[in-house]
């Protein structure tokens, strides 16, 4: 909860109390009109045709606490659109269909939401120019924003309790608009300054590339190649990789016709750049093993496919610092903003 | 049709005049094309409510039961089209509107008769085409086409959107053809002042139906160019911005649901007076007040959008001309309840269900408070709250009153009775159906479950198999309607009584049922829509 | 008119009404007019938001060849008002003779725009092109309404000429008549709503530069 | 039946609307001041402006269809009621128009 939301949820209750006030009033009147005029009591009538001082006053008294309910709404609106200039800023991604939050201080990203107690936080909403129109959602803190293509729209909450809520979409984004699901962490702070420590540090933690495109599951403990199926690739290519969909996807129990080749360090690369021209996005922002295990998830449907040679990963770590433990990615400072610190990661990966 | 069944020898009407089909699909008769619509209205009501089961069966438990998701979204996709394009918007005006609209006004017919026969063809042109589309697959991007997605969904738009298009124009037609009809074909003596408040709340409409359906029109020919051709009017990546979409796409889409309130509305005043036999309350408030709800209806298209990325200033704007909407609907129930007021009131089963409007038409107005202001919009829009309100205003008003409408004429449309028993247990089901049905999608939606959802977590359960139990007797509530009826088209009690519920519009005063050119010789129009006598003895 | 029997069909007893025959062409227009004014409001939006994209895209637009075929859609509006005149004063092969005229300065009009959409395509500039798509956005927007507004006005010359020989045709047969006006009347009121949208399209895309 | 389209009726509208009708001469009077109209608006095009070019053009091309819709659409020979049509979709155009513009004139600076 936060204090914006109590405020909603007062205007909230005013306004059914008021509502039922009236509903009840019309129906208490109806009924005791068809009870007092039904024609077994009433077989004559009375031939009323107008009262002007009734109908101004029907039309006057309506018309100023409409104004009233206007103000009502408006009160709580104003604080919900003004976050304070202190705020914690936090990038969200909206995506066919899933969210990703991108911390700036550190350019790490996640698939779920986690922020410190008492602290303002303000959600900064985004998604691709070639997205279709997503919504944040947070129903516990009455908050909810479109993702808009070519728009930068935000939220921002200041949340007073820990706790674990939910975080929907709410306009409709297609398929699998309904499993556009994610969850919101409030914790307190020590918490959350241990939480982001280890996530700086794993997300930048880097495998060394032949190791990477082996089988070795030690290289993956602790990431679950089904489930990240599940939540980033199942929606197109299906949950047995059978493809299809609304987007026409590949199918991965076949090795024919792949649009940039079938091997391991292929279906890496693909993973992280996308396929140009296609709907077959970036994941780039996920960390280097979610990728991995992805890959082996993907590689797996067909396992009767060419090995990728010694130079083959020899030009994947070339491209991708994050698979070459030599180049120590550097965490990115604090207070950087995050196209700045997406461009050092960038920069620190060129091969000198 | 067995024409020839229906008519009482002597009589020669409207219905036995002509004999054989291809008589009836080349009428100029507005009775008869009113008949058409009958007919092909209750078919897709029936199909798209068929639609909604079907969807609220799938919501019935968690996870996906008896559909995929696609599936889900493309049966969504069908019913609400269906629902308001090829029901409740033409329901009313194209039924009730053609077969009395000139009646009323005490004319032989409309102005364009072969206009009129050509928006029932574009009308079934519109719905074939919908039809068509579900042979392959159908839409999946909700009624409103919102862009970019209904340009870059692989699923076939293209049927539906030029369905919309051309039913866009069948309204338009209707609409034009009963404005020239309400201002060159009045009989002497139905003044502007006498004309009865179903002629005004029609008038009122056909003016919205004119002036805004021409945008929503072009609005889906440019997605249909956006899809075809690329032209980059709505595509961010080229350009375009989405949310102008949403402006235009609201412009119509607001006033159209005074389309569908406004008849409905009309109907009401018709009915009230009849069964307290009492004459309407502040008639010149009720006439005013249809056209100011067209006339402000079309000023607050935008608060459909408070949580779309609009300016904050906008939104301010549109919520605060939102509230003031609701203040000529106000007037109306007033003044109905005030009708009530020393009448003598009869509870037929039309009675009934006018009744039943005016509770589930106040919840939905009043619901619509709570949505109009922002602070609670935010939370609530997109919700299933929104979709409990818009179901108690649209459904709740278009179609209840569709169905009141239905059960008021009957007599008069066919010279048969329906059975009222039959009637009365169908009501009792529909009302019950009806709010068990949405009552609970409002709390689901105050509780946070987002609207459009084809699965939603376990937390939202209850309300979902509560609403899904409601749709299953609202669903018996209506075929137990219409087959009622249905069944007394041709097997009901024969009569020829002229005015079976004592009403003074003109309809009540011309043979049952009415002769080809209307009226046995000239209308007596010297008795206003609303002149009961002073005390009338049972 | 007391006299009618139930027999005989509605139709038959319906009067000619030429009053309310304008009143429901007027009804038409409106909604023609809304038509178009959608598109003007998409225009006015990204005018709004991308002047100088616009203000430059429309230097390319020739202005002189788009005066010169505004003339050419003025003067036929003329000649139609000179049919429904000739008309009304019983001077039939006036009136097809005018109503031809109009005809042939409508084609004009259709074969300078065809040769302007012409001369944008051999430019590579038309709706998804790679020349168009590597412009401005502003620029991609504003050739998209170009396109649109003036091909969905050309397809409006194209019906309101289907209508003029449709009313030459009927003067000709002697079912319009100045006894039975509507019908020419209404194809003149047609022909000056596409001559009254071409009056704002004119401006709003050859002139807006600076 | 009487009903307002009774033919005698209809004559008495019909011939008051067609008492006054534009002359030969007057059609080619105002076609002489919409090709006037048209070379200034081209021509002033040729001057620089600035931000006037556009109200400049838009008051001509206002003035234009004001004159066709009056004389060649015959507006100003008629009864009212055609006006006040017009006037109905003009200012419900405006309301759309102007409401957009209260999104996006804020929204685009």
């Amino acid at each position: 909860m936060s204090e914006i939301a109590r405020e909603v949820d007062s205007t909230l209750v005013f306004l059914i109390a008021f509502c039922t006030v009236i509903l009840v009033g019309v129906a208490v009147a109806m009924f005791a009109m068809v009870f007092k005029y039904h024609r077994s009591k009433s077989p004559t009538t009375k031939q009323i045709h107008s009262h002007t001082g009734l109908e101004v006053a029907w039309t006057v008294v309506p018309f100023i606490l409409c104004i009233g309910l206007f103000f009502v709404g408006y009160e709580g609106f104003k604080a919900m659109r003004t976050p304070p200039a202190d705020a914690m800023q936090i990038t969200v991604t909206a995506q066919r269909w899933f969210w990703s939050f991108t911390y700036p201080d550190s350019g790490i990203t996640t698939g779920e939401l986690t922020i410190p107690v008492n602290r303002s936080v303000k959600l900064n909403i985004r998604t691709d120019d070639n997205e279709v129109l997503h919504s944040l959602y947070i129903p516990a803190f009455r908050v909810k924003e479109d993702a808009v293509p070519g728009l930068d729209t935000y939220i921002w909450l200041h949340p007073d309790q820990t706790g674990t809520f939910n975080i929907f979409c709410a306009e409709f984004c297609g398929k699998d608009h309904s499993k556009m699901i994610t969850t919101l962490h409030v914790v307190e702070q020590d918490e959350y300054d241990a939480w982001l420590d280890k996530q700086v540090a794993e997300y930048y933690r880097p495998v060394e590339a032949t190791l990477a495109m082996s089988d070795d599951p030690e290289v993956l403990a602790g990431y679950d190649g089904d489930k990240l199926f599940t939540k980033y690739c199942a929606s197109c290519h299906g949950a047995g990789g059978e493809g299809g969909g609304p987007y026409k996807a590949r199918d991965f129990r076949s090795i024919e016709g792949w649009k940039q080749g079938t091997k391991k360090t292929d279906v890496f690369k693909t993973i992280s750049t996308g396929i140009p021209g296609t709907e077959m996005r970036s994941f780039a922002h996920l960390p280097v093993r979610e990728r991995l295990a992805l890959m082996r998830k993907i590689t797996s449907f067909h396992p009767d496919r060419q090995q990728p040679t010694v130079e083959d990963i020899a030009v994947l770590k070339a491209a991708f610092p994050e698979l070459d433990p030599t180049r120590a990615v550097q965490i990115p400072k604090p207070n950087m903003p995050i196209d700045e610190a997406m461009k050092q990661v960038v920069e620190e990966g060129q091969v000198p | 049709m067995s024409a020839a069944a229906l008519a009482t020898p002597a009589a020669i009407n409207y219905i036995n005049a002509e004999k054989g089909i291809l008589s009836w699909l080349t009428t100029t008769d507005h009775k008869r094309i009113g008949i058409l619509y009958l007919c092909s209205i209750t078919f897709f009501f029936l199909f798209a409510a068929t639609l909604g089961v079907l969807m609220r069966l799938e919501l019935l438990s968690p996870g996906m039961q008896y559909m995929d998701s696609e599936t889900y979204n493309r049966i969504l996709t069908l019913h609400g089209m269906t629902m308001i394009f090829l029901f409740i918007i033409p329901a009313i005006p194209g039924i009730f509107g053609n077969f009395f609209l000139p009646i009323m006004i005490g004319a032989e017919d409309v102005s364009f008769p072969k206009l009129n026969l050509a928006s029932w063809y574009f009308y079934m042109a519109g719905g074939t085409l919908a039809l068509l589309s579900v042979m392959t697959g159908g839409p999946d991007t909700g009624w409103t086409f919102y862009v970019p997605y209904s340009f870059k969904t692989g699923a076939n738009v293209f049927y539906p959107l030029l369905a919309a298009f051309i039913l866009g124009w069948s309204s338009i037609l209707t609409g034009l053809n009963f404005l020239t009809t309400v201002h060159r074909m009045r009989a002497k003596g139905v003044t502007w002042g006498k004309m009865p408040l179903f002629v005004w709340s029609l008038y009122a409409t056909s003016w919205v139906q004119v002036i805004v359906t021409p945008v929503v029109g072009i609005l889906l020919l440019l997605v249909l160019a956006e899809r075809v051709l690329g032209v980059g009017i709505f595509d961010p990546s080229k350009g375009g911005d989405p949310i102008l979409y949403q402006h235009l796409f609201w412009i119509y889409s607001h006033p159209a649901v005074y389309i569908m309130v406004l008849p409905a509305m009309g109907v009401v005043s018709e009915i009230i007076p009849t069964f307290a036999r009492r004459t309407i309350f502040g008639y010149k408030f009720i006439a005013v007040s249809s056209i100011a709800i067209a006339a402000i209806g079309s000023l607050v298209w935008a608060h459909h959008m408070f949580t779309s990325g609009m300016a904050d200033e906008a939104r301010i704007i549109f919520s605060f001309l939102t509230f003031f909407v609701a203040v000529p609907s106000a007037v109306k129930i007033f003044n109905w309840l005030a009708t009530l007021y020393g009448g003598s009131i009869a509870l037929e089963p039309p009675m009934v269900l006018t009744l039943a409007f005016i509770l589930i038409f106040s919840v939905g107005g009043l619901t619509g408070l709570i949505l109009g202001a922002l602070s609670t919009n935010i939370h609530l829009h997109d919700t299933a709250f929104v979709v409990g309100h818009f179901h108690y205003t649209m459904f709740g008003s278009g179609g209840i009153m569709f169905l009141a409408a239905s059960h008021y004429w009957f007599p008069k449309m066919f010279g048969r009775m329906y059975n009222r028993n039959v009637a009365y247990v169908s009501i009792l089901l529909f009302v019950i159906g009806f709010n068990v049905t949405y009552m609970p999608l409002m709390f689901a939606g105050v509780a946070g479950m987002p609207r459009r959802y084809a699965d939603y977590l376990p937390e939202f359960e209850t309300y979902h198999a509560i609403s899904t139990t409601g749709s299953w007797i609202l669903y018996a509530g209506i075929l137990l309607m219409v087959g009622n009826l249905g069944y007394s088209v041709f097997k009901g009690k024969k009569t020829d009584k002229e005015n079976p519920w004592g009403g003074k519009t003109l309809e009540w005063r011309t043979p049952t049922p009415p002769p080809t050119l209307n009226f046995d010789g000239e209308p007596d129009t010297s008795i206003g829509p609303y002149d009961y006598p002073v005390e009338v003895e049972r | 008119m007391s006299d009618h029997t139930a027999a005989g069909t509605a139709e038959a007893h319906l009067h000619y009404d030429p009053v309310g025959n304008r009143i429901g062409m007027w009804l038409f227009l409106l909604t023609e007019l809304i038509l178009f004014g959608t598109l003007f409001i998409i225009y006015a939006v990204y005018f709004h938001r991308y002047t100088p994209d616009y203000e430059r895209a429309a230097h390319e637009l020739n202005r002189l060849i788009g005066g010169a075929n505004t003339l050419v859609l003025l003067t036929s509006s003329l000649t139609m008002a000179l049919s429904i005149a000739a008309l009304q004063k019983d001077k039939a092969a006036q009136a097809i003779r005018w109503g031809f005229i109009t005809l042939g300065f409508a084609s004009i009009f259709l074969v300078v725009k065809g040769f302007e959409w012409a001369h944008k395509f051999e430019l590579g500039i038309y709706f998804d092109s790679e020349v168009l798509l590597a412009r401005p956005k502003g620029e991609i927007v504003f050739y998209g309404m170009y396109f649109l507004m003036t091909g969905l006005h050309a397809l409006h010359v194209i019906i309101g000429g289907s209508l003029i020989v449709t009313a030459m045709v009927k003067i000709k047969r002697g079912t319009a008549t100045s006894k039975r006006m509507s019908f020419l009347e209404n194809t003149g009121l047609y022909w000056h709503l596409v001559d009254l949208i071409w009056i704002y399209l004119f401006p709003l895309f050859y002139l807006i530069h600076r | 039946m009487s009903t307002t389209s009774d033919p005698h009726v209809l004559e008495h509208i019909e011939h008051n609307e067609h008492a006054e009708h534009p002359s030969t001469q007057l059609y080619f009077k105002i076609w002489g001041a919409l090709v006037f109209l048209t070379v200034l608006t081209v021509s002033v095009t040729y001057l620089d402006m600035k931000k006037f070019a556009l109200v400049t053009a838009m008051i001509i091309a206002t003035t234009k269809c004001g004159l066709v819709a009056s004389y060649f659409m015959h507006l100003r020979y008629q009864a009212r009621i055609y006006s006040v049509l017009l006037f109905v979709a003009l200012s419900s155009f405006g309301v759309f128009i102007i409401l957009t513009f209260a999104d996006m004139s804020y929204r685009f600076h």
